[in-house]
């Protein structure tokens, strides 16, 4: 019976998976598209960096760290005039994916921050001394050198997504999280519990997997 | 640890023994949890309890923490569901006495009554099944659906709907979140408790929920502490007209249980 | 005389500008704030180096030699003082135009600084970029430092298959990109081991001929200022205690420090045991340029009855001037001895009698 | 109004503030106590280092990745039992913390194996190589050197428990993000909603603040 | 022949059980399997280290030095091979004993690897509680370390405030703590500057000299094998090319790639100015032992009608040992300078005629 069970879930469970990674997919991109200079812009304008600018860096660092105080559903509410005005709707996946990313933004930026950190600052150095613009040294240094680092970073986040996206049902976002606590939580169906449960956990680990052997490939130290 | 060092000093010897005079009642956050700390809290605290009011964001935890002991009684769900859970759950509740509750709402900013509701428009449902079925009990009633006989209240769900005259797309959200999301869908069925916390008016429903009184709201406790003096005082204060005063001026729309309305 | 004169048109040849100050620090001074206060990396420094110079630093460890070659690019913004580069002064300039001065300053690094993600052609493609140079040039010219490295067969490699001499020539390769008229080596050979520094050393030595580029260099090994340096200083508590020519300075080291640093290269310390077992004088004798050759102690040994005992000694060639020092056992009567001792002292750089006959 | 408003609720603020201390302190605590080791061991079984257990680390690693897909309110729940068994109660700040030690102390293991892995190498082996156990060296090198990482990992793993510590509301646990909700999201009172959420934002910069400090007076690099 | 016997005498008292191996290294391999392959670092090395040497190791990198040092102590687990160090096979021991084997060996690293948490006393006394010192017991002898590398008063100072050699210092007590047989050093000094240099290797000739602790050590400086080592090995590829007593190996090379290595020390390049001119004959004179402090050149001056001229040339003390090379310009008639170099090949290790009169 259990296995009839899975079976009668599996479209449900396939539309969930393709709604997670609809979801996380989308707050990845955002966040790194938004997160990355963020987090670039966090590491050039501190004290002794090319392009200091302490206010900006203390600015900038206050609002990463007010966006990461704030719960997720406050910050699912809070958000929904804007979530409105930009994907013209509240509820759904895409909805969903608006807080989602406002909440992984600050997140991969530290993380961002924190690999550029890595980098030996002799080879920032050479650059500068090479005549190299800010952006020049951003884009060809700073960036392929902490390459490695940002995709763990990005793997770290995306797994962390895959979490939060648990709370897009929330807003009705669905997803495979949302699935395991409508039907395994809130119905008692431990069935579905776990065996959404499972493709949580193998999605997770293939991510991690992927982004362990992604981060090696790029790394040429 | 709290709770032992009362117990002694009262009534020890008494047959009640674990009735103490520290109790704490769960309840949903939201206005149930305002009942229970402006219309019974203050009643329990005359008769000289020390009362705590344990705010759950869930459906599943206050019941358990009931059985569990950790509660003395919770106010937050219907007959139905009780009755349900505890079958599901293989632990024993019995309810006290049911209180006025905010009967749910289907709205509508698109349609103007439930007879013009197009073809597969898009219905907004609470996504937990105590407040669920209630959203297709009102479906159900006006003839929309119709859910599975043998389904249980408990896990019910719109995979359970047999027959789905419109074509209704279901799109399940978290109660609390609904009042939110008028807006974006064709219709929403929205607890009362919520519409009322956010300022909507329950007469812009397109329909009221036909509330009968094993859908309303009721104090619950552990099974076989229906005679303890503690229930005995929530059902006291429930009755009196103290009790009704604070309803009608600080939770108007709440539709009164049969009990009240009868006396 | 005939080898005196290519030795004169040996300079002639390389720095053919010699005598315009490529680089002018006047005044300069670094101090670094921290919590426990200010320290003082560079302190009161004047110094002039000229178009086409080999000028070398040497001192301990913290004397502020980092200090004083990252603030001659900027690398750190000096607390006082300017720096001109080729009559430009470097403080005054806005960030771009400072970026365009650095392009005419290449920077090489004992720890070579790559960028590991890069492969060498890419490296060194990314300070011509910096450069704004299109693309097609930029291979061209690629291709051509490669060459001039040795390291064409490498273009496609990432730094880490590199060896330290392999990375050291990427580091040059790029210090050379935009053609630059200074050259500033921050222990560019600390690293690497010594066949591998003489072959550094020797693509210094061509380049700064070749091309007449100014060369300023901190190093720890005096066998690298003896080798390629023209003129050194010598640094302390963020002074220059001495500086001069890198001749007069071996030769005649005044301070206590600069001898210190010399006696690596010249050192003569007599074991004890042989110092015991030799009955007669012992003389410390120092030639100096164009004298070392002319057979001063041939002379003597033949000219006075007295028998002479290498004991110790060496003949460097410092900018290829001889300079010569050693330390004999005169074997003879005492007059004899005296004689030889005072015909030595007017032919010779110096005469020091170490012990007397014992 | 807003302002009288605001003094009404401020006994329940102060008691929900020290709700959330008291939650979060707890969760810290477990968490570096069991994370710690946890991290420690990822670290020193790991292929060439000198208690390498292939084996160990990737059951470990395995398990860790586990704990960290399950969405946070499916773990709260799966806990019960245990949290009923350990701390004798399933509902308030208490039983929270049960399930906020265990989703944080995966979260700091990895955030302790990631400083112990900035080590150099190098002097791992000076202590190897006199003769040093590998107690000694986990205690005199590994731990002293990563200190700052792991301060920084700890301000980390802080803030996002007080973000988490918001979803204690389920098992009716209080606390300054529970607060928020209650009001903000439920009753839809956004002047407490605002207060309580600048309440959480000051209390994460003066983490974060502190943080920093500390990590920087035991830095003695 | 007094020098000759003190000389042996320093020996003597050092090396008290000199004879003994105190290191067997037996057939080692060592082979690193990568992505790409094997990688060969140490290929069939067989050597006895006698107690109280001092074992210099020189080489290009990736020679495979590190790789080999590193063998001594199973930092690396050979991949074939037996190391003995004491009699006693390393490869076989269970953990626990190889910990205690380890007590006995001191290492010592080019990059310090201090441990920048603790201070300065507790570095050195992490060695000592790795070998279950009472706490009092460390106290006192981490004092007395501390005194022995004179940092007495830096006990309570963090790594980040010391200086290079400082750090060295550090590391060496660390080395020491536990009164080791062996110190292994893999580039101690190739950090530092040369006179802290200088001062790191006065100490560890005072260790080995008082403490008769046998020395390993790696080095990319000639300088530093011909100051402290007894035997010197060459490595290529992972082999050891060359092998022999320094003084040995210095005089007489084998192998180009030692030549090369030891024309870092010993280099005669003349400068082509130089030769071109000179019109005598230009020789090359090599004296060995104590030969050359027996008065050839003076006594070939006085017997024979020629005049010498020195155009380059050295006297290196190596073990004590004066080794001594001089490139002259005799000049005189063809005959009488024939007799003379007859005289010399006679009474010098070698002579060679460089270049034949002009
Ligand atoms: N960024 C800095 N902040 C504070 N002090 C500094 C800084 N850089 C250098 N110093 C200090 O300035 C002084 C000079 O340092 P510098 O690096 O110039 O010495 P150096 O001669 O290059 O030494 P080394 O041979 O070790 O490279 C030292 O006392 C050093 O501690
Ligand atoms: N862990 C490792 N994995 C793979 N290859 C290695 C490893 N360590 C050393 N090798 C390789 O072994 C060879 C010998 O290396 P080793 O470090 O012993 O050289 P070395 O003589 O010490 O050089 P250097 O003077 O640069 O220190 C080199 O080819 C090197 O690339
Ligand atoms: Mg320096
Ligand atoms: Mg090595």
């Amino acid at each position: 019976m259990p296995l009839d069970h899975i079976v009668s879930i599996l479209p449900e469970l396939n539309k969930a998976f393709f709604e997670t990674l609809y979801m996380v997919g989308i707050s990845l991109t955002v966040s790194i598209i938004v997160g990355l200079p963020l987090g670039i812009l966090l590491f050039v304008t501190d004290r002794g960096l090319f392009l200091e600018q302490i206010l900006v860096k203390n600015v900038v660092g206050f609002i990463v760290n007010l966006v990461r105080s704030v719960p997720f559903i406050i910050l699912l509410v809070a958000l929904i005039p804007f979530t409105n005005w930009l994907v013209g709707t509240t509820i759904g996946p895409t909805a969903a994916s608006v807080a989602l990313s406002v909440a992984a933004i600050p997140f991969f930026a530290r993380v961002v921050e924190t690999s550029i950190r890595e980098i030996d600052k002799g080879v920032i150095e050479a650059a500068i001394a090479v005549g190299a613009t800010p952006w020049m040294i951003i884009r060809e240094v700073l960036l392929p050198e902490a390459r490695p680092g940002i995709i763990q970073g990005a793997t770290l986040t995306l797994i962390s997504l895959i979490a939060y996206s648990a709370m897009a049902g929330i807003v009705g976002g669905g997803g495979v999280g949302d699935l395991a606590i409508r039907y395994g939580y809130y119905r008692y169906d431990n069935t579905i519990m776990f065996t959404t449960i499972i493709v949580l956990v193998l999605l997770v680990q293939v991510i991690q997997l992927a982004g362990d052997i992604f981060s090696k490939i790029v790394d040429k130290r | 640890g709290s709770d032992d060092s009362t117990s002694d000093s009262s009534e020890s010897a008494a047959p009640e023994a674990e009735e103490t005079k520290e109790v704490k009642i769960g309840a949903t956050s939201g206005p149930y949890a305002d009942m229970v700390t402006k219309a019974i809290k203050p009643g329990l605290e005359e008769k000289g309890y020390t009362v705590e009011v344990v705010e759950f964001s869930d459906y599943i935890v206050p019941n358990r923490a009931l059985d569990n002991g950790d509660i003395q009684a919770n106010l937050f769900q219907h007959k139905v569901y009780m009755e349900n859970f505890a079958k599901e759950n293989n632990m024993e509740l019995s309810d006290l006495i049911v209180v006025p509750t905010a009967p749910m709402g289907i709205y509508s900013n698109v349609f103007a009554s439930m007879d013009e509701i197009a073809d597969g428009a898009e219905i907004a449902i609470p996504n937990d099944p105590t407040n669920a079925a209630r959203a297709f009990l009102i479906l159900e009633d006006e003839g929309l659906i119709k859910l599975d006989e043998n389904v249980s209240p408990l896990t019910v769900s719109e995979n359970d709907i047999v027959e789905n005259v419109k074509n209704l797309q279901f799109v399940p959200i978290e109660a609390a979140q609904l009042p939110r999301s008028v807006e974006q869908v064709d219709l929403a069925a929205v607890p009362g408790n919520f519409a009322l916390a956010s300022d909507m008016d329950l007469l812009d429903a397109l329909v009221l929920e036909n509330m009968p009184d094993e859908y309303r709201n009721r104090v619950v406790v552990k099974g076989g502490e229906e005679e303890t003096q503690l229930s005995k005082d929530i059902i006291e204060i429930v009755e009196s007209a103290g009790f009704e005063e604070i309803i009608d001026a600080e939770f108007q729309g709440f539709g009164k249980p049969e009990w009240m309305e009868n006396r | 005389m005939k080898g005196a004169f290519l030795i004169v048109k040996g300079h002639v040849e390389g720095l053919g500008e010699r005598g315009d100050a490529m680089i002018r620090v006047e005044n300069l001074v670094k101090e670094y704030k921290t919590k426990k206060g200010i320290i003082i990396g560079v302190d009161h420094v004047n110094v002039t180096i000229e178009k086409g110079e080999v000028f070398g630093i040497v001192g301990y460890s913290g004397a502020g030699k980092s200090s004083f070659i990252r603030c001659l690019n900027l690398l750190e913004t000096p607390s006082n003082g300017e720096i001109y580069i080729d009559g430009v002064g470097l403080t005054s300039l806005s960030k771009q135009e400072l970026r365009a001065a650095r392009l005419k300053i290449g920077m090489i690094f004992q720890h070579f600084y790559l960028i590991s993600a890069k492969t060498v052609a890419e490296n060194i493609a990314f300070a011509l970029k910096a450069a704004n140079h299109p693309r097609k040039e930029i291979n061209d010219r690629v291709h051509e430092l490669l060459e001039m490295v040795g390291l064409a067969d490498k273009a496609e490699v990432y730094p880490a298959q590199l060896s330290g001499g392999q990375k050291q020539r990427v580091g040059i390769a790029r210090a050379l990109a935009n053609n630059p008229s200074v050259l500033l080596c921050d222990e560019a050979t600390s690293a690497l081991d010594p066949s591998t520094t003489k072959s550094i050393l020797k693509l210094l030595k061509k380049i700064n001929k070749e091309l007449g580029i100014t060369i300023v260099l901190i190093t720890h090994e005096m066998e690298v200022v003896k080798e390629i340096c023209d003129r050194v200083a010598v640094m302390q508590d963020g002074k220059f205690v001495e500086e001069g020519p890198v001749y007069e300075v071996f030769a005649h080291p005044q301070e206590e420090l600069t001898k210190h640093f010399i006696s690596s290269v010249l050192q003569f310390d007599l074991p004890a045991a042989i110092v015991e077992h030799c009955a007669g004088t012992i003389v410390k004798i120092q030639f100096k340029g164009a004298v070392a050759g002319e057979g001063v102690i041939s002379d003597m040994l033949q000219q006075f009855n007295v028998k002479g005992n290498f004991l110790h000694g060496k003949i460097e060639y410092i900018q290829d001037i001889p300079l010569g020092i050693f330390i004999m056992e005169l074997q003879g009567s005492s007059s004899a001895v005296a004689d030889a001792i005072s015909y030595l002292e007017k032919r010779t750089e110096q005469v020091e009698v170490i012990r007397d006959a014992a």
